[in-house]
């Protein structure tokens, strides 16, 4: 009995060490989340490309730290749900970043499968939980009425315009999903007082007129085809 | 405890006594549980095809008003007549209350949706008394016309005031900035109703819980007309008229407004 | 949409009048469960056969207090279950005495329909509802360690064998219901511990020799059949 | 023993019997609570002076049930407190109601001393606790914003500023309390939200330059002196 | 509006005056408490008189705080159960305290009357809320459990039969009362179990024919009346 | 984006789909395992072969339901954690009913091996956590106390002796475990009062010298390995 | 055991004297911060001037307060932190009262190291804890949005450019440090939304032009370099 | 405030003047906060270590008795010279106080397996004074003497209650019943112990829980050695000590037994 339950031992201690191993990558993974955060803060005040260029920087580290997820993860192959606690919070700011620069650089939307490529997941060991990518864009969706709010300060008067756009497109899209009254609804919710709010100030500069006055300043904000060719 | 003696004859083999009283006690408790078993099953096949017809209800747009709405109305026919009739068709005398928190949770949501596309349109309340007549021909197990109580009633309205709340903002959302004022008054007079009528009624946490929800719902949506119509008042009024023209999905708005 | 709500409260109202009934009738109930425990007390420590007797004089009030409830529902046909937590508790109270007393009286258990005719209840305005009347059980079930205890330490030593073939069997029985997880099927777990106490005192019992010397003193307690026939 | 409990018993069951008219006046006192409130939710929509009017005619019925209590206190000397709890809950309702309606006409403050002449609490068997009064007034500035959000949507553009100055002045006079870390204080606290919350409103009109549009509409809101004699 | 808060404020001072000397008081009344519990331990290994004898040396201290409290309460008379929680729960481990070195002196229920004058609280500014004296009692009940299981494992075996016949009778006398479902009665619902554990001991000792070998012991540690004589 | 979007609901409704088939196959489970309990229950008066035998009837179910289990999770590979929770209080009643059957046979435990083997878990999309198989000897080692007392009862005397030493070795090997203060700590607890118990039995038994008086019962009891053959 | 516990008794009251201590001196420092806080109040109507120059006046308090609280400290050197609690809230509302007057008068931060020369902190003994000082930061900006608000209400329209050039200045200062997980981290993601708050100000006021039609008014609010010189 | 021109001045750029600041600020929370997880991380470590001592303390049994006392001492000079040893070289002056709350856990533990192993050893308490004399050459990082302060050792010692109940039942599990009886006594002085410590000191909601386990283990032990007299007061006393012999743990016991 004693040699059986020595082995079990073994085998307890064995998931406490992954623990502390996925604890320290997580670790790493927040401060690469803050500084690539920091990076979009010039966003609301001035040149949007530089602080696009910045950002983006930081998104090879992600894929560093992913890479090393994953291969913790190998040594205990089908147990990606029993730790996915662990980088859950984690995941979901990523994927509010990686689609937010995404956004601002090509307008359209990050898919799930373009997540998993920009952070080298093509292995099958780690993946990017559904349900973590889809609040993830709602962490998106939160952050784009500031966005336009200051974009129109600074008078770039053409964003509230692609904003809601781009905003009922995804309101629509998630209508699709049935969702149940869970966390993921409430959610959701969140989206229509985006949308709402970025109709308001849609409102408010078609009204004064403001739509037309910007088009030349807009196109240097959504930076220009050939400068994102450089980016890359 | 007429017969002592017979009992204390039988006491002398109580495990063949008691299995038979407890296999007959076993076949009364399954069949209940299979009936309550069948009745959730049918319960929450009504409420997730009724949540369905909210969520179209919620996907309405100019354009795919007239579709929509038949769709919806369609729907609607369609629980009744499989989900809500085979609720009806389990139920007979004492069971109707017997097993009501098994089925409640469905009608309430039907009540939800019903209430909701009647709302929308034709910018009515619909009563309970009319939507009791469209179960008029549906009979229970023996054979009494099958209802809904005004409890189930009630509580349904009062989840239907979060769709209104939905509806008012994604109004506004969507630029139609008539829907919110409108179903602003509807939601006032809904809210004022329920007030007198418990008002010497206590019917408990449920209830009271369902009355502070109203209220959170009901103040969103004056705020909601309240930003609509201080961003508004900045400019003449047919300017606004003009960038409202035909965006309502809500009958009557411009008569209210 | 005033009217509409007139009509409302005309219809809760009537159901606020039934239940202002119930209460007090419940009420009167509760009184009468008091007054029956307490006639049951002495069997704790002096003669069970006068405390039966005593305790039985108490059962007029509940077929007078059960007949008033069928009569107040005679007047909502068909809203038994919808008025039902009003007596709820009581009712389990009342079959806990019941089948208690007649377990002292005739050591075997009393039927769903013996509970039914000892309150009167032939009619069909009221009946017990069978969950009702197998928590009673479970209640009577709880009560009997307590006994069993009481009983060796009067020197009665044969009744922690009877109990424990009682409970073994009520324990079996209510095996066969197929209880699903809910509140029926915690308190049937109890019987387990009743019944496992009950077998630590039988073999405190057997361990000691003490079964033999005690049939004289037992029969004095079983009362004897001349004996109960006096009581009814 | 027995004897000595026979006595206790007596003198709980007095204090059922007085708890239990209490509960019956209280729960009186929350019907004509509910429908003074109920005639109030008009100010929302439609006229105000109609609804002050309607309201008030609940505050005899208040005053009856106030005698009432009164008298029940009467029977036990020096137990206001001990029953406290019973009315605590809907005398701060009370207060709020009464001065909600006395801001309404006359957009001034009702003294601890106005409350109890209007509920008739002369005598000294009941009167209002200090606490609970200054608790009605934390209510009363809850529902201010709620007032003054319906009253801008309904054009009377001068209601933000009379209301920011009177909430500005509670809001002051709270400070000269010297609130300990308690219940009262948190409610106080609230006061500041409400504050905040109506002078957002008032900047949403003051930036749009409404508040000047108004000064006609307003005057048929507050009510008149004349029509407010006739009120009374 | 300043003026009457100025007033207000001067009215919670007060009050806030009064609840720092009650505080104060009955800080002292817990350290009072807890030596007195303290001096209760050595009961539980070693001779109970000289416990007994400690104890009861805490009873002056008792008094000097309750007049004290008495005296507070002279300066804002018909307030006692407005800050009746702030000795509320001390006065309930008073209660336990004195009755249960009571219960250990004489083997009786100290009464109502008792208690009072136990803490000189003749005269009429403070008294003991009898629901505290009630739920005082509900406490020494729970600590009897623990009592006797110590004194029979120090060889006095007749203490189970002593504290189980107390037990039922205390149990019975609360049944007299008419406890509604509230706090008490869940408290008077645990004399129920203390009864049952007390049962069982007593039942071990029995069962164990040991109640015989120890009427020698016994007698030294229920303390002679000589012996208590000197005590007083 | 709607596309996309029409394959996440897919994928979310797969989900919900794979919940209600493991909640339907979980629900058998349930029945299986108190069909096979109920087997158990004879063990505790008459003979055990026949008991054990009937029990061990039911395993092919536990086989036939956790193949199924398998096929659900082969519809979604490395997702065991993900849906965990449905299945874990079963596993964990299965475990213990396995490995209670298996020491009543061969007086020894049944290793985490053996217990895949037994319940047909050979592929790898399914096995058993290794917590659930402690937790499940835990619910074993609860059991024995009750079988023990219930044996000596019987007279079946050596029965104390083999339990003691089963439930020290067992005891001894989950103290290898280091285990942190989690659930399993707590249930491993109790381990040691079980084992106490037996002890107490075993102390009764062997100071009454009736050890060996019933070597010749105890080898009906533990049935002999020629009668185990027969039952494989 | 006794003389042992004796000599921890007296360890342990040592921290109770002090204690006793710090709790007067902090109370007299909570009363000195609701003054002046009191003394900022009327900011928000009338002349800002006035307001800062009395607010300013309670600043002497503080440093006779704060004196104190060295000196009792000086008696247990090393243990400021253990004792830390006693003073937290008060100081951080202290920072956040002096960085905001601060504000008022200069435009700029108050460093830590100026906090410490405004309250007189020289010595050792005491010193303003560095987290402290940051959450009482944090505490500021929570007021800025309601100040802007009146202020924009009261026609300063250049107020929500200076504020969010502040705010956005501060938000990115706070994104230097390496928070963790903390208290101090939700409260730093309150600036975020103060921000949010004065960018939309910000954004009312230049959709509408307004930003030059009162840099008259605003320095008049802003008082000018003079007039803060006769204020010291 | 002396200077307001140059503040003025400094206000005009705000951006660099912040960010040095704050760089200033962040260096020294990431200083406190590194110092921080490393004494968590020894505190953690230390407390895994405890642990294990405990663990063993419960594993001996007669034979392996002086062996596994030997094995736990060794055990906790090494935790001392290694973790607390780490912690205190990371302290200096405030710092004691201002992190305890990042190392007291460790100590805590400690505290419990080193009175533990005191008592199997000696069936003595092991006083604070005596514990922190095996302290007497660690020195913190400004070379004060590290010791361990009266609320961490308290602390530790109400746990020590918890070790103690298992203890006392396993004892009696494993037939060393006499161990029972002796270690009651013990805890039961250790309660009026800490019962008369904080008589009027308020320590709020941690030691009042506390209190509140210790006097469950405590009754717990007590519950125990009813059971063990009880059931022992049937026999011979010669019987029982017979059955006894040489089983006991815990040196002293025949002595008081
Ligand atoms: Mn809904
Ligand atoms: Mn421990």
């Amino acid at each position: 009995m004693e040699q059986q339950f020595e082995s079990f031992r073994q085998q307890l201690d064995e998931s406490v060490v992954v623990r502390e191993q996925l604890r320290s990558i997580v670790s790493d993974l927040d401060s690469a989340i803050r500084l690539m955060h920091a990076a979009l803060l010039p966003l609301y005040h001035h040149s949007s490309i530089e602080a696009i260029h910045k950002a983006k920087g930081h998104i090879s580290e992600f894929q560093r730290l992913y890479t090393k997820l994953g291969e913790v993860l190998k040594s205990c192959p089908g147990e990606y749900y029993r730790y996915h606690d662990h980088w859950r919070n984690q995941t979901q700011q990523v994927i509010f970043l990686l689609s937010f620069v995404n956004w601002l650089e090509f307008g359209n939307l990050l898919s799930h499968g373009e997540v998993e490529s920009l952070l080298d997941l093509q292995q099958k060991e780690f993946f990017v939980d559904l349900e973590d990518y889809l609040i993830g864009l709602c962490n998106m969706s939160n952050e784009l009425p500031r966005y336009v709010v200051n974009q129109v300060t600074a008078g770039i008067y053409d964003c509230p315009k692609r904003v809601s756009l781009f905003l009922s497109d995804l309101y629509a899209a998630f209508r699709i999903l049935n969702l149940r009254n869970d966390f993921l609804r409430k959610r959701f919710d969140g989206i229509k007082y985006d949308l709402k709010k970025v109709e308001e100030v849609l409102y408010d500069v078609q009204i004064r007129g403001l739509l037309n006055t910007s088009s030349q300043l807009a196109s240097t904000v959504q930076p220009s085809t050939d400068e994102l060719m450089q980016l890359q | 405890m007429a017969e002592p003696a017979e009992k204390k004859q039988r006491a002398m083999a109580p495990d063949a006594t008691l299995s038979s009283q407890f296999e007959k006690y076993a076949a009364e408790l399954d069949a209940t549980n299979e009936k309550r078993e069948r009745l959730v099953k049918a319960s929450r096949d009504a409420t997730i095809s009724s949540k369905k017809v909210i969520f179209l209800i919620h996907r309405i747009n100019e354009a795919s008003k007239q579709t929509l709405l038949e769709q919806a109305e369609r729907d609607l026919a369609y629980i009744r007549s499989t989900h809500i009739s085979r609720i009806a068709r389990e139920l007979q005398g004492i069971e109707y209350w017997k097993l009501r928190r098994a089925y409640s949770p469905g009608l309430q949501e039907f009540v939800e949706a019903a209430t909701l596309v009647e709302y929308c349109k034709t910018g009515k309340f619909l009563t309970l008394e009319n939507l009791n007549k469209t179960f008029l021909e549906m009979k229970d197990a023996s054979a009494t016309p099958f209802i809904i109580n005004v409890e189930d009633y009630l509580l349904g309205v009062g989840d239907l005031t979060g769709e209104l709340m939905r509806l008012a903002i994604s109004g506004v959302a969507n630029g139609q900035r008539g829907v919110s004022q409108f179903v602003c008054s509807f939601v006032q007079a809904l809210y004022e109703g329920f007030s007198l009528l418990f008002y010497n009624v206590d019917y408990g946490k449920d209830m009271n819980k369902k009355m502070e929800t109203m209220l959170q719902n009901l103040v969103k949506i004056e705020t909601t007309c309240y930003s609509v119509h201080v961003r508004g008042s900045e400019y003449p009024e047919s300017m606004i008229v003009d960038s409202l023209e035909q965006q309502d999905i809500v009958p009557g708005i411009h008569t209210s407004f």
